[in-house]
């Protein structure tokens, strides 16, 4: 490690930050000094986000001191934090649609001529020489509604080169980017790194981690449990400061003897969302989904699903060829989906946690006309203590639940329906360690009793935990199936890269 | 979807063939213009717009432009814009409003067309623009109704009054003159109060329910026409209030009707045959270079249960 | 390169199909109306959109924020009695024809000023922009009742009405006010920092926030500029009467509305141009002129309208549909 | 502790602010005029409420399930000259059947058109707004419509005639409140319309039929649009062809009023009732005491934004919105 100076780039020092009923940061301490790499680690939950909102500007510390280069700042807004040189790349997009790269770049701070103007060239060039540092094949005048999701996720990286930037927060950033892409992003941040700014890592992918950072500093619950340079420590030390124990994320081991072939896919296509997909389920087997964002297996899980209409292929239930018209033909054939974003898909956020649980059943809980109390309490409580939901009552609005609970409730739905397929799109995004295993171990419980389980997953350790086989996608194609016993990491990543095991070989 | 296709299948057939027509009465004499105020709002300009159309088509040297401005001023003044392009002989407008159409009316004079301005007059100082007015004395229909009134309570009461539209010119006039004659003729006679109706049934009915409750004290009710007088007294009917007397103008046929079962004092007899053909009439004599009288009023007389026989009942 | 050419022709017909439908029916009313294709019938149709054309100006900036206005109709009927009465007060009698410029200031300002009362009590309540102007609509007009006691009023100055009817060289000099008004906010909101932040706040709101936008301020200087458009509207289309009425602008904002929404804006906010929302004013004002031309039957208008506009939806919808891949919710 | 409580009642306040206003408006007319408190002029106010009510009930519906309904006036005009001027022509039975026939069909297209095109139901319900009033314009000829006997018509009875007293308006426009009520409270397809005006895409990811709920949701609303037509017309005894002008205005009033969101998910039969009755007291109270009619216009645009303003600042927990 080069020495830089002595003042770090950026301090933090007991930063407090409580929302209504809870102590979303306790006292969190952080220092990244300039021309380092600085990952933040931490479950889902741990703080992260907050801490890096406040350090933004967009959320003010309850207590504590923010130190930029030795002088103590206050962040009143966004603005403000990239006016002094700390930029956050967020981890959701937050683009306009309907501007162009060059607007979106530079929104809110348009150069412009004395008469309110916008001064185009100077916009453009300005534009032009950062992506031309991005390695961006695309200029600043492309409207951002004409550009791919990973190239979105660059516009929003190129936000930060717009200043003269003393700390560089990226959030997730390669989440959605290719393997091409995240070769390019890593090169601008050592490029950044090279030129005396100082960076904070977030990221979920021990691998990038390693590879990338200089130290690392980890929080659980909110509170700072430490730093390490990196160099010094290994995966293991870091997951258990993370979670405070050790976490085996072995391969599945359990040989449930799998029974019938519940589903049965042939040549599924739907346009060019994904192509000629081919494989079965059977009862018993969990088949794990593994691959990028985009590479087309929510879109398969919709179409079995009914929510599109395949252009091609044929799907078998139980042996017999299926068409299903909808998600109500669906659910009456013995399909449940628990889909990917619960906020948007899973959950009618304003209603109460009963009605969404019994929302899917809710024609078939009736006397006479009218739907019977009784019965939806029951199912409500059943899954209630079956997935262990911490909800004041079933009246409150699952809007005010957690995002671990939130889920739980969608998952609870779907049990509820007692399907024969059940898919699961993304089981554990957002919930908390303890939640997680559960959920794992309920996947293998229902598999056991007889479901027919597809897992859809971009974490690896999940996938290679819960399933019995698994189904490496990319591109809209399958590229590799794996037995248990064959599946490693390497052999993974690969495929999911659209290295073909010929090739690859 | 089948009523909206339908209607557009229809409303393209009349436009094609309105547009056949337009085209085969080139060769006519004279093309005159009208744009009315509101058509459909009322079966009063129902049938008025009705008779023009018979009118026009009866006398072979007339081809007649029927427009209907909606009740909004702004596209009346469109419409004559879009008559001074047609290049018409003559424009007949029935105001929606008398005073804003003055300057589109000018407009019509500077491009030589002669302007007739039927059933509402314009205010005073677009005389000067126009060739003639022709209609009914919406001022003297109002003192009318004042005198009925007086006559109804022997001239010692106290009435309520239901007006027109706020804003438009026919309801402005009545409501002056009935006004100004009663104070005039009767003084013993006090409007309590005075509530626009909106030349709508329903909602006259609505008002009278709330002065009924209001006052316990009312002898007569002046309506601005016999549409919202009827509505008017089915409210009083619904609460058994009788011996009040209902005066309104422009008979309609339901009034016609409560007059003959008796429960209507007496109205303002007002054709709108009469109304239109009087209108398309001046506009031809103009046309023919025959000297017009500038005001050119039809009769409107008071019509009551004592002399109702001596007219037909409204068509409309 | 010509193909090229020939995409961007096609992408901005697919982004303005609305254009595509105004030369549909130019050419329709041109072939089967001999009156129709004529200089000063262009000029006509260009005055008779100015009142609706000048609030659709406005209201495609509160649109593109993801707002509307509903009370424009009440704030034209507003700033005509304004303009009408105050030009006529004792005070300015001896001002000769200047005594319209204290009627011109007191109308633009109040329609600028219950626009920005419109915009301040969204940004400040958080009340739906629908909510709020719904209320508008009928307070507004309320006022214009209590200002005016159900009165009509006349301009007895001609020279008002005299502006309203005069021409600069050949063109009447309203649909010239129009022309300017639309190049300048065209201007305004393809070329100025104030201008393409709008599509910010619309189409990202919260992306606008953290870049530093300050939404609420932004958004009431739209509402203000909508208000003073309806108040200039109400101006010009009593200069055209020389008098003002109550019931002025009565479902005025129904039908601008619609020309905004023929033009392309779309109601969630985000998206529009000046160039789409000319474009649906023309279509209003030609489809209206054309018929008026034919004589086609009131009755039939109304229903020719409205299924119109709904149609043009369906359309819109058919050329934004992603096709067969389309998730079916 | 007590400030805690304290807080409970201000949000109370705030949450049943709407019902508090109601109150305040009715003790405040009833001390300054003498005859609104008169039960002969509250039970009037109600039975002149009844037919935006009515309205107003099927309306919230459309509105509960994430849609507007703009097209409710003109649909009224349309149902109630139907339904007058086929009455002397057929009598009142199939009169009665072939106008509600209509007006469903009616409500087919605004289905069709919102539920399964999917298009924006503010711009199709103006779009039909203004269709229907020229379909009602073609149908009448423009002509006023009557009936010739209404002594003789138990058709008359509907609008005029009263049971136990009590108007029969108001029976109609109660029993069908409760009704729907209930329907909205109680039963699967109620639930469904909530799920659906929540979040539509998480309700077909359940398994609803979205595009059947909107659907039922628009022929509610042209339902009630019947009903109320029915006692328009024979309130009235005869229709003009634009009866219903501004209707539709006045029912969304009545419809924010009751605190139902425009954004969908939420809201409640019987409190699109109360608002409604709000703004029935309130056109009448200012009437009897002697304020210009158009004053009411006023009042009612500091109402609404007050009324939603508070409801809004109750669930954000303050009482400005935190946009920069």
């Amino acid at each position: 490690m080069t020495e830089h100076s002595e003042t770090p780039a950026l301090r933090l020092e007991g930063i407090v930050k409580t929302f209504p009923g809870v102590r979303a940061l306790d006292g969190v301490d952080l220092e990244v000094r300039a021309g380092e790499v600085h990952a933040l680690l931490g479950e889902n939950g741990a703080g992260k986000s907050t801490l890096m909102k406040v350090l933004a500007g967009m959320h003010q510390p309850n207590e504590g001191r923010i130190i930029l280069e030795g002088r103590e700042v206050r962040m009143a807004n966004p603005m403000d934090a990239k006016a002094q040189g700390v930029v956050l790349i967020h981890q959701e997009l937050s683009l306009c649609d309907g501007l162009s790269v060059a607007e979106n770049v530079y929104l809110g701070e348009l150069p412009h001529t004395k008469w309110g103007f916008v001064d185009w060239s100077t916009l453009h060039a300005r534009t032009d020489e950062i992506l031309k540092k991005l390695n961006c094949n695309f200029d600043a005048r492309t409207r951002v509604s004409d550009l791919s999701i990973a190239r979105q996720q660059m516009v929003e990286i190129a936000r930060a080169l717009t200043v003269d930037a003393k700390v560089v927060v990226f959030d997730e950033p390669t989440a959605s980017l290719t393997d091409a892409e995240k070769v390019v992003l890593f090169d601008v941040i050592k490029d950044l790194r090279a030129r005396g700014v100082g960076i904070v890592y977030i990221s979920h992918r021990m691998d990038e981690i390693f590879s990338l950072s200089d130290r690392l500093s980890v929080l659980r619950d909110g509170s700072y449990r430490g730093t390490k340079v990196t160099a010094e420590t290994d995966e293991d030390e870091v997951t258990r400061m993370m979670i405070g124990r050790s976490l085996t994320h072995e391969k599945n081991t359990d040989t449930v003897e799998p029974g019938a072939v519940a589903l049965e896919v042939r040549g599924l296509s739907c346009g060019k969302l994904f192509r000629d997909v081919s494989f079965e389920v059977r009862r018993g087997e969990v088949v794990g989904f593994y691959g990028l964002v985009g590479a087309g297996r929510t879109e398969i899980a919709e179409t079995l699903f009914g929510l599109r209409t395949p252009t091609a292929g044929t799907i078998l239930l139980d042996g017999e060829e299926v068409r299903i018209s909808g998600p109500l033909d669906a659910i009456s054939r013995g399909i449940s989906l628990v889909p990917e974003s619960r906020k948007e898909q899973g959950l009618v956020l304003g209603m109460s946690c009963r009605d969404n649980m019994t929302l899917p059943q809710i024609g078939d809980l009736t006397t006479g006309p009218f739907v019977s109390n009784g019965a939806e309490i029951a199912i409500y409580d059943q899954y209630r203590d079956r997935l262990d939901i911490r909800s004041p009552s079933w009246r409150q609005a699952v809007g005010n639940l957690s995002g671990g609970n939130q889920q739980k409730i969608v998952i609870g739905k779907w049990l509820a329906m007692k399907p024969q397929v059940l898919i699961v799109d993304e089981p554990t995004r957002g919930i908390d360690v303890g939640a997680k295993g559960e959920i794992h171990k309920l996947i293998r419980t229902l598999a056991s009793q007889g479901y027919a389980v597809i897992v859809i997953s971009s974490e690896m350790p999940e996938v290679l935990h819960v399933s019995d086989r698994v189904i490496a996608m990319y591109s809209g194609e399958v590229i590799r199936s794996f037995g248990v016993g064959e599946v490693t990491e390497d052999s993974l990543v690969q495929a999911i890269s659209g290295i073909r095991p010929d090739r690859a070989a | 979807m089948t009523t909206t296709l339908k209607a557009l299948v229809a409303g393209t057939t009349a436009m094609a063939a309105t547009c056949a027509l337009a085209l085969a009465a080139q060769a006519q004499e004279y093309k005159i213009g009208i744009t009315q105020n509101n058509v459909g709002v009322d079966s009063y300009q129902t049938t008025y717009e009705q008779a023009f159309i018979a009118a026009a088509e009866a006398n072979e040297n007339v081809e007649a432009v029927v427009l209907d401005a909606g009740g909004d001023v702004a596209r009346q003044i469109a419409q004559i814009q879009d008559l001074i392009q047609q290049q018409v002989d003559a424009i007949i407008i029935w105001p929606t409003n008398g005073q804003a159409v003055v300057p589109a009316v000018r407009q019509a004079k500077n491009a030589g067309i002669p302007v007739i301005v039927t059933n509402s007059n314009i205010a005073e100082e677009g005389f000067d623009f126009i060739a003639s007015f022709s209609g009914p004395n919406n001022i003297q229909q109002g003192a009318s109704s004042a005198e009925l009134m007086c006559e109804a309570l022997d001239g010692e009461g106290n009435i309520v009054q239901i007006s027109g539209q706020p804003g438009y010119t026919t309801a402005i006039e009545r409501q002056q003159g009935f006004e100004d004659r009663l104070a005039e003729a009767c003084p013993g006679v006090t409007i309590m109060e005075t509530q626009p109706g909106d030349w709508n049934r329903e909602k006259s009915q609505r008002v009278m329910e709330a002065f009924l409750v209001k006052y316990d004290n009312i002898d007569g009710v002046y309506a601005g026409d016999d549409n919202m007088g009827v509505g008017a007294l089915n409210a009083a009917k619904a609460a058994g209030r009788e011996g009040i007397a209902f005066i309104g103008a422009t008979n309609f046929s339901v009034g016609y009707e409560a007059m003959e079962r008796g429960e209507y004092y007496g109205s303002i007899y007002q054709s709108p045959v009469d109304d239109a053909e009087a209108a398309l009439q001046t506009a031809i004599d103009i046309l023919d270079g025959k000297d017009v009288p500038f005001l050119n009023y039809f009769e409107t007389p008071k019509i009551t249960q004592d002399n109702m026989g001596e007219f037909t009942k409204p068509v409309f | 390169m010509a193909t090229l050419k020939q995409n961007a022709a096609l992408r901005w017909l697919t982004e303005n199909p609305i254009w595509g439908f105004v030369v549909l029916i130019f050419v329709f009313f041109s072939l089967s109306n001999e009156f129709f294709f004529d200089m000063n019938n262009f000029q006509n149709i260009l005055v008779q959109t100015s009142t609706i054309g000048l609030i659709a100006l406005g209201m495609t900036l509160v649109m593109i924020n993801g707002n509307i206005d509903l009370s424009v109709g009440a704030v034209v009927a507003l700033a005509a009695s304004l303009m009408v009465d105050i030009q006529s007060w004792d005070a300015f009698s001896g001002w000769g024809n200047w005594q319209m410029l204290p009627a011109l200031i007191a109308a633009l300002g109040v329609g600028t000023a219950l626009g920005a009362l419109n915009g301040i009590i969204v940004w400040k309540t958080g009340v739906d922009a629908f909510i709020v102007t719904l209320g508008a609509m009928l307070g507004v007009r309320g006022l214009v009742f209590v200002y005016t006691k159900e009165q009509s009023f006349f301009a007895m100055n001609f020279t008002f009405s005299d502006l309203g009817m005069s021409t600069v060289g050949p063109v009447p000099s309203l649909a010239v006010l129009f022309l300017i008004a639309t190049v300048l906010v065209h201007i305004l909101l393809s070329r100025t920092v104030h201008g393409r932040n709008t599509y910010a706040v619309g189409g990202n709101r919260e992306a606008a926030v953290n870049a530093g936008i300050r939404v609420g301020p932004h958004m009431v200087v739209n509402f203000m500029i909508v208000g003073f458009m309806a108040a200039l509207a109400g101006v010009t289309l009593s200069s055209q009467m020389g008098a003002a009425t109550p019931n002025l602008g009565r479902d005025y904002e129904l039908w601008v509305i619609t020309a905004v929404v023929l033009g392309g804006t779309k109601l969630t906010g985000g998206a529009g141009s000046i160039i789409g929302t000319f474009g649906g004013v023309l279509a209003i004002g030609i489809l209206r002129n054309g018929m008026n031309l034919m004589q086609v039957p009131a009755f039939y208008v109304l229903v020719i309208l409205g299924s119109i506009l709904i149609a043009v939806l369906i359309l819109d919808k058919q050329l934004t549909r992603k096709g067969v891949e389309a998730l079916k919710t | 502790m007590a400030s805690a409580r304290l807080k409970g009642i201000g949000s109370l306040l705030a949450r049943q602010g709407i019902l508090i206003a109601f109150a305040l408006f009715l003790l405040g007319f009833a001390a300054f005029s003498d005859s609104f408190s008169d039960a002969d002029n509250l039970m009037q106010v109600v039975r002149q409420s009844a037919i935006i009510g009515v309205i107003a009930i099927g309306v919230t519906v459309v509105v509960i399930s994430g849609n507007l309904d703009l097209s409710v006036g003109s649909m009224l005009s349309f149902a109630t000259v139907m339904v007058v001027d086929l009455h002397d022509k057929i009598g009142p039975v199939p009169a009665i059947a072939v106008m509600l026939v209509a007006v469903l069909v009616l409500g087919c297209i605004n289905g069709f058109l919102v539920g399964v095109l999917k298009l924006n139901s503010l711009i199709v319900t103006l779009g039909m707004l203004s269709a229907i009033q020229g379909l009602t314009l073609i149908y009448s000829g423009g002509q006023n419509v009557d009936i010739a006997d209404q002594e003789a018509t138990w058709f008359s009875l509907i609008g005029r005639g009263s049971f136990l007293g009590i108007a029969l308006p108001i029976w109609i426009f109660g029993t069908l409140a409760i009704f729907m009520h209930v329907v909205m409270s109680t039963t699967a397809f109620g639930r469904r319309v909530y799920a659906v005006g929540g979040n539509p895409t998480a309700s077909v990811f359940s398994g609803i039929r979205r595009t059947h709920v909107v659907f039922a949701a628009y022929m509610i609303s042209a339902l009630c649009v019947g009903i109320a037509a029915l006692i328009l017309g024979s309130r009235v005894g005869g229709s003009q062809n634009n009866v219903g002008q501004g209707y539709e205005l006045q029912v969304l009033a009545g419809v924010i009023l009751g605190g139902t969101s425009l954004l969908g998910g939420s809201g409640t039969i019987l409190k699109t009732v109360i608002g409604v009755l709000i703004l029935g007291f309130i056109q009448n109270g200012l009437l009897l005491l002697g304020f210009a009619y158009y004053v009411q216009w006023l009042v009612t645009w500091v109402v609404i934004i007050l009324a939603v303003w508070l409801d809004i600042a109750a669930k954000r927990g303050r009482l400005l919105s935190p946009i920069a």
